[in-house]
C-alpha cells in the first residue's frame, strides 16, 4: 500500500525549530498555517512578502520561507501600504495582533480601509497583550482578568472591540469576517475566508480583513483545554463568527 | 565566609524560565531585609522566549550595594546543568558551585571552588511535585552559606505562601530537605 | 528605621507617584515597564484616583496633556519607542507649560532593539527629541529608593517650572528589587494652579482659562493667550535659564585627588563605583561624578576638574551620548574616555556592562 | 481498519493535547508519562486502526507535530 | 411696543471681534452656535470646557466665553480624555476637523469609543483641510479637486470616510449623528443631534458623536451660495443626514 | 545656461527627487511645507510614480518604511510637529538600515509654535531625536538650486549608507523662489539593494529576504537576520563612524584673516553673509563657515580656528542649538556667541532674524 | 405688517448673503454698492413690513451680524 | 540707481492678503530671470488669517544675493496707506516709496526719499475692475526704477495670462497705465 501525505508542515515552512518559539497550546501557528496553506493554493508564493507586526507573531511567522517584514508594533499596517504601493503587483499579508489593530494602529487600520489599500490584514486576536505580560487589550472581554484589569473589565474599561464589524462600515473594505479554530470545522471555516480575503486582493478589489480569534493558554493561565473552552464559551458569543462584508466591488 | 560577622553575601540563581528561579532568589533577598541593611534582587531573563535562559542575583550587605551587577559571586545555584561550564567562571574563589544533578555528566576543573551536585529534581518528585526543587537547592545553599539564620527565611516563606497552604507545607520542607542535604554534603 | 517594602524600581515609581499625591496615570504597555503601569492599574483605582490605559503612546501624552491641565499632578510611564512616540507630545506639553512627570524607563536602541535595558535616550531626553527645541529636567535616580525620592522631587520641579519633567532610569533598575522605605518628601511650597481649566463656575474669579500648544503660553486671567511667538520664546527661555542655574544635580566620590574621574549615571554609575573601590584599593586615584540629573548637566565641575587635569572616562550602556555632555564640559583641556555599550558582555539582548570591563579599563588608562 | 496513519514528531510536540481532543476517532492520546526532549508530555497515536486519515489531528496541532498519510491502492 | 430678542449673539458669546477671523461665508460659527446654545439650554455653562483641535476652529472656538482648550491638530480627543477623566462632574466638548477625527486622531477617535469615553465629540467636515490650503481629507467626496487630488479624487485615493457609521458600530458610542445647516431647517435638526448628544454625556451613558457637514466657499473656491449648493447636491447624498446610534445603555 | 524654472524651494525638493530617480512619495499637510507634498500630487501620478496621502506623520514614516524596504527611491517631508511624530519611525528605519530621504522644513517652536519658518530643529534632527541613539546625515542647503541639488545627493547618501538622510530648510527657504536650473547630478555607483523584499520569485537567488526593525540589519543573504544585538550596535557603530569622516559639508569665506566668524547655515548663513560684506567694507574682519550638513559636524575647522584665536558668532533662529556644537569645537579657547530667535525682529510669528540685526552684533562684538 | 425688526451690525456682518438666501420673506438683500467697513458688501433689511420674526436670518448667519427682535403688545 | 548698468534691484510689495501682493512681485521676479543672473521672491503672509497683512520681497541681481530678507529696499510699493509709517522706514536713502492714495491721509517725513502717490484703484475701478491696481503700480514702479525694460515684463505678462485673454487684457493696460503715470509724476 502507497501512502500519501494527507496533512503535515504547512506549504511554505522553513524548516527552523529555532525559531518556532511560541507557547505549547497556542493557537497562533494555526493561522499562520491557513495562511501559508492558502498562499501556496492559490499559487502566489513567489510574489508574497509577509509583514508582521504582532508581538507573539514575530517568531511565529519567522517560519515562513517567503519574504518577511518585521516593523514594530503597530506599524505593520502602513508598512504593509508601503510595500503594496511600491509592489502593486506582488501579493502582501499583513499580521497584526488585537493591540496592533484596535489599539495602537487602528488609525492606520482605519485609513488603509479609508484609502481602500489592496492588501490583506490578518488580526489575531487573543484577547490581550500577550508578548508584554498579558495586558488589557481593546478586544478584552467584559469581566476578564488581565495585568492592567485585576478585577476583571468593567465599564470603566470600555468595551470589547469589533473590528471586522466596524471595518465593514468603510466603503474601501472589500471583505471582512471573523473566525476561530476552536474546532475543526471552524479551522475549515477561516480557511474559508482567509481564501476569499486574499483573493480580493488578487482581483484588486480593496482592502480585506479576517480576524482570528486565538487561545493563548499560557498568557490566560489555563490548560489548552480550558483555553479552547473559554474562546467557545466567551469569546464567541462576545464576538461572533462570520462574514461582515463581501463584496466584488466598491462603487 | 565568615559566617559570624556576615557583612556581605551574594549569589547567583541560573536556570531556565519557569523553574522557580526568579521566586527563589527574590524570596531570600526578602528574607535578608530584616537583617541586613541592603538587600539586592536583580533578574534577568530572556525577553522574547518563555522557558529560555533565565538568571538572578541576589546580593545582602550592610554597607552599600555598588554594581547590581555580579561579575563573580559566592554561591551559584545551576538548575539547567548544560550551562556548567558557563557558571563556573561566575563563582568567586572559595565558593560554591551548586548544580542539580539529573541531567550534569560533566565536571568543573576550578580547584579553588567547591562543587555541590544535588539530585534535587529526583527529591522533589518523591515529594509529590518536580516544582519544588528549586526550593531544595536554596536549602542547600543556606545550609553552606549560611548567609540568613533558617527561622528568618523559613518566617518569610510562610508569609509568601500563606494564603495557599498546600504550597507552603511543600515548599518549607522541600527547602528543610535541602538544609539536610547541604549537611550530609558537608560532612 | 521604618517599615521597608522589598520592591522592584518599577514599583518604586508608583510609590513614589502615590507619595507626592499624583492624581492620575496614563500609559500603554512597553517592556521593560510594564511593572509601573501594572502597579497604577492596580492601585490606582481602589484609591479612587485615576488610571487610564490609553491606546498608544501618542495617546498617553496627550491624555497627559489634557489631565495636567486640570491642575492635576499627573504622569505616563514608558519605554524605547513609546518614548519615540511621545516626542510631539512632549513638544506641546512645553510649548503649553504644562507640569506633568514621564518615568522613562531606557531599553537598548535604536529601533525595537532590546526590550531589557540600555542608556541609549540620553540625547534625546535631554536635548528634546521632538520638534521646537525646548527643555526638561531629566532626573537620574540609581536606586529603588531614589527612584521613589525623585518621582516626589520630579513632581515638584514639574509644578514649580510649570514643565514637564523626565525621571530616567532603564531596565535593569527597573526590574531590580531593594528595600524602599515610603516617605513623604517635603520640597516646600508651590503657587495655586490658578491658571488650571475647571470650568468657568469652579474658577474664583469667574474668568475663562485658556491652554493652547499653539502659540504657547496660558496666562493667567485675564486672557486671552495671544501673547506672541516671540513672547513664548522670551518666556521660555528665562524659565530654561533659570532651571540650568538652579537645578543641576550629582554627588561625587573621592574626586579631590583623582587623576582620573567616572562620570555616569543609573546602573552603570553603580556598577563603575564597584570597580573604583577596588581600583582605589590599588593605590590608583579615581573618583566618580554621579549624575542625578542629566539636564541642566553640571558642566563647571567637570570644566574645574579638567582644569586640574583630570582624565574622565564615561561610563554609558550607549555609543556614546552623555560623551558629549563631558565633552563639552571638558572644552578640550583633557582626555575624555568611552566605556559604552560595545562592552556589554553578552552579543544576545540581555548584555550589561560589568564590573570587571570597567576595572579593565580603569587599568588600561591609569598604566 | 484503519486508512491511514500518523507520525508524531517528538522534536515539536508540546503535549498541549489539541490532535487528542480533536480527534474525531480518539486515535491519539497525551501519554502523562512519557516525556518529550523537550520536557513535555508526550502524544501518541494509541489506535492506530480506526484512523481515517482525516488530517485533523494534524492540522488542529499547532505545532505542526503530525503529519498524516492516508492509504491509497495501487 | 416693547421688542424682545429673538435671536442674536449665540450664547457663552465673549465679545471679541478681533479673534473671529473665519472667512466670509464659512458656515463653521453655525456648529459652534449651536454648541454654545445648546450648552446654554442644558445649563451647564459653569462646568463646559471646550477642547478644539480643528484647524479653522482655532479662532472661532476662541469666542466661547467658557474654559477652552487649543492642542495640536488630531490630539483634541485624547486631551478630552484627559480632561473628562480628571474633572468626571465637567461637561466636555471636543471639536474636530474632519482631519482630526478621520485621518490623523482616527485612532484616538476609535478608542474613546471603544473606552466609551463620557464626553461628546463634534466633527466639522469642510470636505478637505483648510486650514493648510485645501488638501484632500478621508472624507473628500469621490471627483472632488482638491490641492492633493489636483485630477479629482479617484479610486486610488480611497472613497469617502463615514464616521458616524462606523463609529455607531462600537459598543462605547451612546449617539451618532450627521447633521448640516445647508436650510435653516437642517440647522434646527442638527440642534437637536447635538442636545441629544450632549444629553447623553450629562446621563454618563457614553461616548457621543456629531458630525457637522459645513460649507467652507474659500477653500472650495465658490461663492458662499455655490457652496450651500455643494453641500445639499454633493455632500448629503454622499453623507446622508441623520442618526445612526442612539441608546441609552451601553449593554 | 540651460532653461531655468522659477520655482519655490518646496518644489525644488520635489524637482531634485525626481533628478534623483525617486520612485514614491508619502506625505502629510503641514504648513510651511504643504507645496512639496502638492508638486508630489500633482507631478507624480502621473508619471507613474507613487502619491500616497497619509493619515499622519506616523503614517508617512511607516509607509516609507515598508516602501523603502522594496528597494525604491522613498521620500517623505514635514515639519514642526509632524517631525515630532515621526521621531520613533525614524528610530526604526535607523534600526532596519533603511535609505530613505526626509525633507524637513522647519517651523518654530515648540509645541504648534509658528507655522513660518525657524531653525529648531537642530538638536532632534543632529542627535536622533527618537529612541535608541542614532544617526543621520542631515544636509542644510541655503537656496532654491542648492535644495534641488541636496536632494539628488540625500538620495544618493542614503543608499551608499543604507540610512535615511534629512534634508533640513526652513520656512522661508521653502517658500522663497530662485531661478532652478534643472539638471541630474551623478555621485557614482552603488552596490545593488539585494537586501529589499521583492517576492521570493523575483530574487535572483531564490532566497527569502527578511527586514525587520526588531533586532537589527537585514544581513544581505543568507539570512536568518539573527544578528544579536550587539551585532547591530556594533555595525551601525561602525557606519556612523565612517558617516564622520568621509560626510562634513561647508563652504568658507574670507575666514583666512578673520578674528570672528559667525557660523550659521539655512536662510541666517544667507543674511549674515550680507552683513559680513557690509562689515568687511568697513574693515572688519569678519568671515564665515556656512554649514552645509550640519551632521556630521566639522569640529576640525571650528578647532583649528578658534586655536588661532578666532572668536564665533553663531546666527541661528533658536534659543541655541547650533551653539552647542560649535561649543564642542571651540573647546572654551575662544568666545562663542550666539544670535539667535530673541533677536527675531517682530513678536508675531512673522518674525525673522534681519541682515540689520547680525551688523549691530558684528559691531557690538567687534567694538 | 411687520412682526418685528432686524439690526445688522455693519462690524460684522461679512456679505456672504445667507440672510438674503434664506429669509423666508425675502426682507434682506445684498447692497452691492454699500460696504461695510472692511470693505464687504452689507446686507440690509430692504422690506421690513413682512418680517415676522422668526429669526432665521439671524440664526444662519455665520458671523452673528443681525439680532431679530420681536415686537410684543404690553 | 543706474538704469544702465543695472546690477541689482530691489523691491518691497506691502498690503493685505487678496491684493495681489504675492502675484505682482513673482511675475517681476520671474521677467527679470532672463536679464539677471539671480532673482528672488519672498513671500510673507499671516498663516492663519485670510486677508491680513501679506508681503512679498523681490530682487533681481548679477551677483549673488545674499539675504533674501531686506531691512530697506530701493522701492517699497505699499497696497494699504494705513501702514505709511512702517514702510516709509524701509525705503533707502535716495528710493521710493509707491503707495495708493485711496485712503491716504498722511504723508512721509523723510527728505531723502520720494513718496508717489497713486490713485491705482480709481484708476482700475474706472478699467473695470478694481484687482488691477496691483498692475497699475507695478507700472509706476517700473516706470521710475526701469529695472527690467517693459518688453520683457510685458512678455512675462502675456505668458502667464495667456489662458484668461479678458484677464491678461486688463493687467497689460493696467501695467501700461501705470508707466504713463510714472511719467506723469516723474515730470
Ligand atoms: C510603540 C510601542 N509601544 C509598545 C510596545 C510594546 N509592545 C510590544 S508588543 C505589544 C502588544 C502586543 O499585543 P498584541 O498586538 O495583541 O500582540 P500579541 O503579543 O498578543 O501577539 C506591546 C504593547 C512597542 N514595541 N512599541
Ligand atoms: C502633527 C501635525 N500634522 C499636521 C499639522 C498641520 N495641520 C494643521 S490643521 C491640519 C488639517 C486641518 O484640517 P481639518 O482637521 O479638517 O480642519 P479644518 O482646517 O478643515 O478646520 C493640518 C494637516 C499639524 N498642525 N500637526
Ligand atoms: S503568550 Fe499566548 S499568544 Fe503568545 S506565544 Fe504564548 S500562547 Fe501564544
Ligand atoms: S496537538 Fe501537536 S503539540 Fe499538541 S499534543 Fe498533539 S502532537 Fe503534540
Ligand atoms: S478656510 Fe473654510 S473652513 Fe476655514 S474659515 Fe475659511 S471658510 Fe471656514
Ligand atoms: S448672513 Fe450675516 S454676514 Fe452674511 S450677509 Fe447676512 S448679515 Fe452679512
Amino acid at each position: 500500500m502507497k501512502k500519501e501525505l494527507v496533512s503535515g508542515l504547512p506549504k511554505l515552512w522553513a524548516h527552523n525549530p529555532a525559531e518556532r518559539l511560541e507557547c505549547p497550546g497556542c493557537q497562533y501557528p494555526l493561522i499562520t498555517r491557513i495562511v501559508y496553506d492558502v498562499i501556496d493554493e492559490l499559487g502566489v508564493e513567489g510574489k508574497t512578502i509577509l509583514v508582521n507586526s504582532s508581538a507573539c507573531g514575530y517568531g511565529i511567522v519567522l517560519t515562513t520561507s517567503v519574504d518577511a517584514m518585521f516593523p514594530n508594533h503597530g506599524q505593520g499596517i502602513d508598512v504593509a501600504t508601503g510595500v503594496k504601493r511600491l509592489l502593486p503587483d506582488c501579493f502582501i499579508i499583513s499580521f497584526g495582533g488585537d493591540g496592533d489593530v484596535a489599539a495602537i494602529g487602528a488609525g492606520a487600520f482605519v485609513n488603509a480601509a479609508q484609502r481602500a489599500e489592496k492588501y490583506s490584514m490578518i488580526m489575531v486576536n487573543n484577547g490581550h497583550f500577550a508578548m508584554t505580560g498579558g495586558q488589557l487589550a481593546p478586544t478584552t472581554l467584559m469581566g476578564q482578568v488581565t495585568t492592567t484589569s485585576p478585577e476583571g473589565r468593567g465599564p470603566a474599561m470600555g468595551y470589547p472591540a469589533r473590528m471586522p464589524e466596524m471595518i465593514a462600515t468603510v466603503q474601501g473594505t472589500a471583505y471582512s469576517a471573523r473566525g476561530a479554530a476552536n474546532n475543526p470545522a471552524n479551522f475549515l471555516k477561516t480557511k474559508k475566508y482567509v481564501k476569499k480575503a486574499f483573493q480580493k486582493q488578487i482581483d484588486n478589489v480593496g482592502f480585506s480583513f479576517v480576524e482570528f480569534l486565538s487561545a493563548c493558554p499560557t498568557g490566560w493561565h489555563m490548560t489548552p483545554q480550558e483555553s479552547i473552552k473559554w474562546v467557545e464559551e466567551k469569546m464567541i458569543p462576545t464576538l461572533p463568527l462570520g462574514e461582515f462584508k463581501d463584496v466584488d466591488t466598491l462603487d | 565566609m565568615d559566617k559570624s560577622v556576615s557583612k556581605r553575601a551574594d549569589l547567583i540563581i541560573a536556570g531556565l524560565g519557569g523553574q522557580g528561579i526568579l521566586m527563589g532568589g527574590k524570596l531570600l533577598a526578602t528574607a535578608a531585609m530584616s537583617l541586613y541593611r541592603c538587600s539586592l534582587w536583580l533578574p534577568s531573563y530572556a525577553s522574547r522566549v518563555r522557558g529560555g535562559p533565565s538568571e538572578c542575583t541576589v546580593i545582602f550587605s550592610n554597607d552599600d550595594i555598588d554594581s547590581p551587577i555580579l561579575s563573580k559571586a559566592y554561591a551559584v545555584i545551576l538548575v539547567d546543568p548544560p550551562q556548567l561550564k558557563l557558571f563556573e567562571q561566575r563563582v568567586r574563589s572559595g565558593g560554591y558551585l551548586i548544580v542539580e544533578s539529573a541531567g550534569l555528566n560533566e565536571t568543573i576543573e576550578r580547584k579553588d571552588i567547591k562543587m555541590l551536585s544535588v539530585p534535587a529534581l529526583n527529591m522533589a518528585v518523591e515529594m509529590g511535585d518536580r516544582r519544588a526543587s528549586n526550593m531544595i537547592l536554596l536549602g542547600v545553599y543556606l545550609g553552606v552559606a549560611d548567609s540568613i539564620p533558617v527561622p528568618i527565611v523559613e518566617e518569610e516563606l510562610n508569609r509568601r505562601f500563606a494564603k495557599k497552604e498546600k504550597v507552603r507545607l511543600l515548599n518549607l520542607n522541600a527547602f528543610r530537605k535541602g538544609l539536610e542535604e547541604a549537611h550530609k554534603l558537608a560532612a | 528605621m521604618g517599615e521597608r517594602l522589598f520592591v522592584i524600581g518599577n514599583e518604586a515609581i508608583g510609590w513614589g507617584a502615590l507619595n507626592a499625591g499624583c492624581d492620575a496615570y496614563m500609559g500603554y504597555p512597553i517592556t521593560p515597564q510594564n511593572e509601573t503601569t501594572e502597579w497604577f492599574a492596580k492601585e490606582f483605582p481602589k484609591r479612587g484616583k485615576v488610571f487610564v490605559q490609553s491606546q498608544s503612546e501618542v495617546g498617553s501624552i496627550n491624555i497627559v496633556f489634557g489631565a495636567a491641565s486640570t491642575g492635576h499632578r499627573v504622569m505616563t510611564s514608558t519605554s524605547g519607542p513609546g518614548w519615540g512616540l511621545m516626542q510631539e507630545g512632549m513638544s506641546h506639553l512645553a510649548n503649553g507649560e504644562l507640569p506633568c512627570v514621564i518615568s522613562l524607563v531606557q531599553r537598548g536602541g535604536p529601533g525595537a532593539g532590546t526590550t531589557r535595558h540600555g542608556q541609549m535616550d540620553y540625547l534625546s531626553a535631554t536635548r528634546g527629541g521632538g520638534n521646537g527645541g525646548y527643555k526638561n529636567i531629566v532626573l537620574t535616580p540609581a536606586s529603588v529608593q531614589e527612584t521613589h525620592d525623585f518621582v516626589q522631587l520630579a513632581f515638584y520641579l514639574a509644578d514649580k517650572y510649570r514643565n514637564p519633567v523626565i525621571v530616567m532610569t532603564d531596565g535593569l533598575l527597573g526590574q531590580m528589587a531593594e528595600p524602599l522605605e515610603l516617605r513623604k518628601l517635603d520640597f516646600g511650597s508651590l503657587p495655586e494652579k490658578d491658571w488650571a481649566v475647571r470650568g468657568r463656575a469652579n474658577q474664583p474669579d469667574g474668568v475663562r482659562r485658556v491652554v493652547t500648544a499653539m502659540q504657547g503660553l496660558m496666562p493667567t486671567p485675564p486672557h486671552p493667550p495671544y501673547a506672541g511667538f516671540l513672547d513664548l520664546l522670551k518666556v521660555l527661555n528665562e524659565k530654561y535659564e533659570t532651571m540650568k542655574e538652579a537645578e543641576a544635580r550629582y554627588d561625587t566620590y573621592m574626586i579631590e585627588d583623582a587623576d582620573l574621574i567616572i562620570v555616569a549615571y543609573g546602573y552603570t554609575a553603580r556598577v563603575s563605583k564597584e570597580s573604583l573601590k577596588i581600583a582605589r584599593k590599588d593605590g590608583l586615584k579615581v573618583g566618580m561624578i554621579r549624575l542625578q540629573a542629566v539636564w541642566p548637566f553640571p558642566y563647571e565641575i567637570i570644566t574645574e576638574m579638567a582644569s586640574k587635569g583630570c582624565r574622565f572616562l564615561v561610563v554609558e550602556d550607549s555609543l556614546g551620548q552623555l560623551l558629549e555632555d563631558v565633552r563639552i564640559g571638558v572644552q578640550g583641556k583633557t582626555g575624555v574616555h568611552l566605556l559604552g555599550a560595545l562592552a556589554r558582555h553578552d552579543p544576545s539582548d540581555g548584555g550589561m556592562i560589568l564590573p570587571d570591563s570597567v576595572l579593565t579599563e580603569i587599568y588600561r588608562l591609569m598604566e | 481498519m484503519a486508512k491511514g496513519e500518523i507520525v508524531i514528531d517528538e522534536m515539536y510536540c508540546r503535549g498541549c493535547g489539541y490532535c487528542a481532543d480533536f480527534c474525531p476517532k480518539d486515535c491519539v492520546a497525551i501519554q502523562e508519562d512519557k516525556f518529550t526532549p523537550q520536557g513535555y508530555p508526550l502524544s501518541s497515536f494509541v489506535r492506530p486502526e480506526d484512523c481515517t486519515a482525516c488530517g485533523i489531528c494534524s492540522f488542529m496541532c499547532p505545532h505542526h507535530a503530525i503529519e498524516v498519510y492516508r492509504y491509497v491502492e495501487e
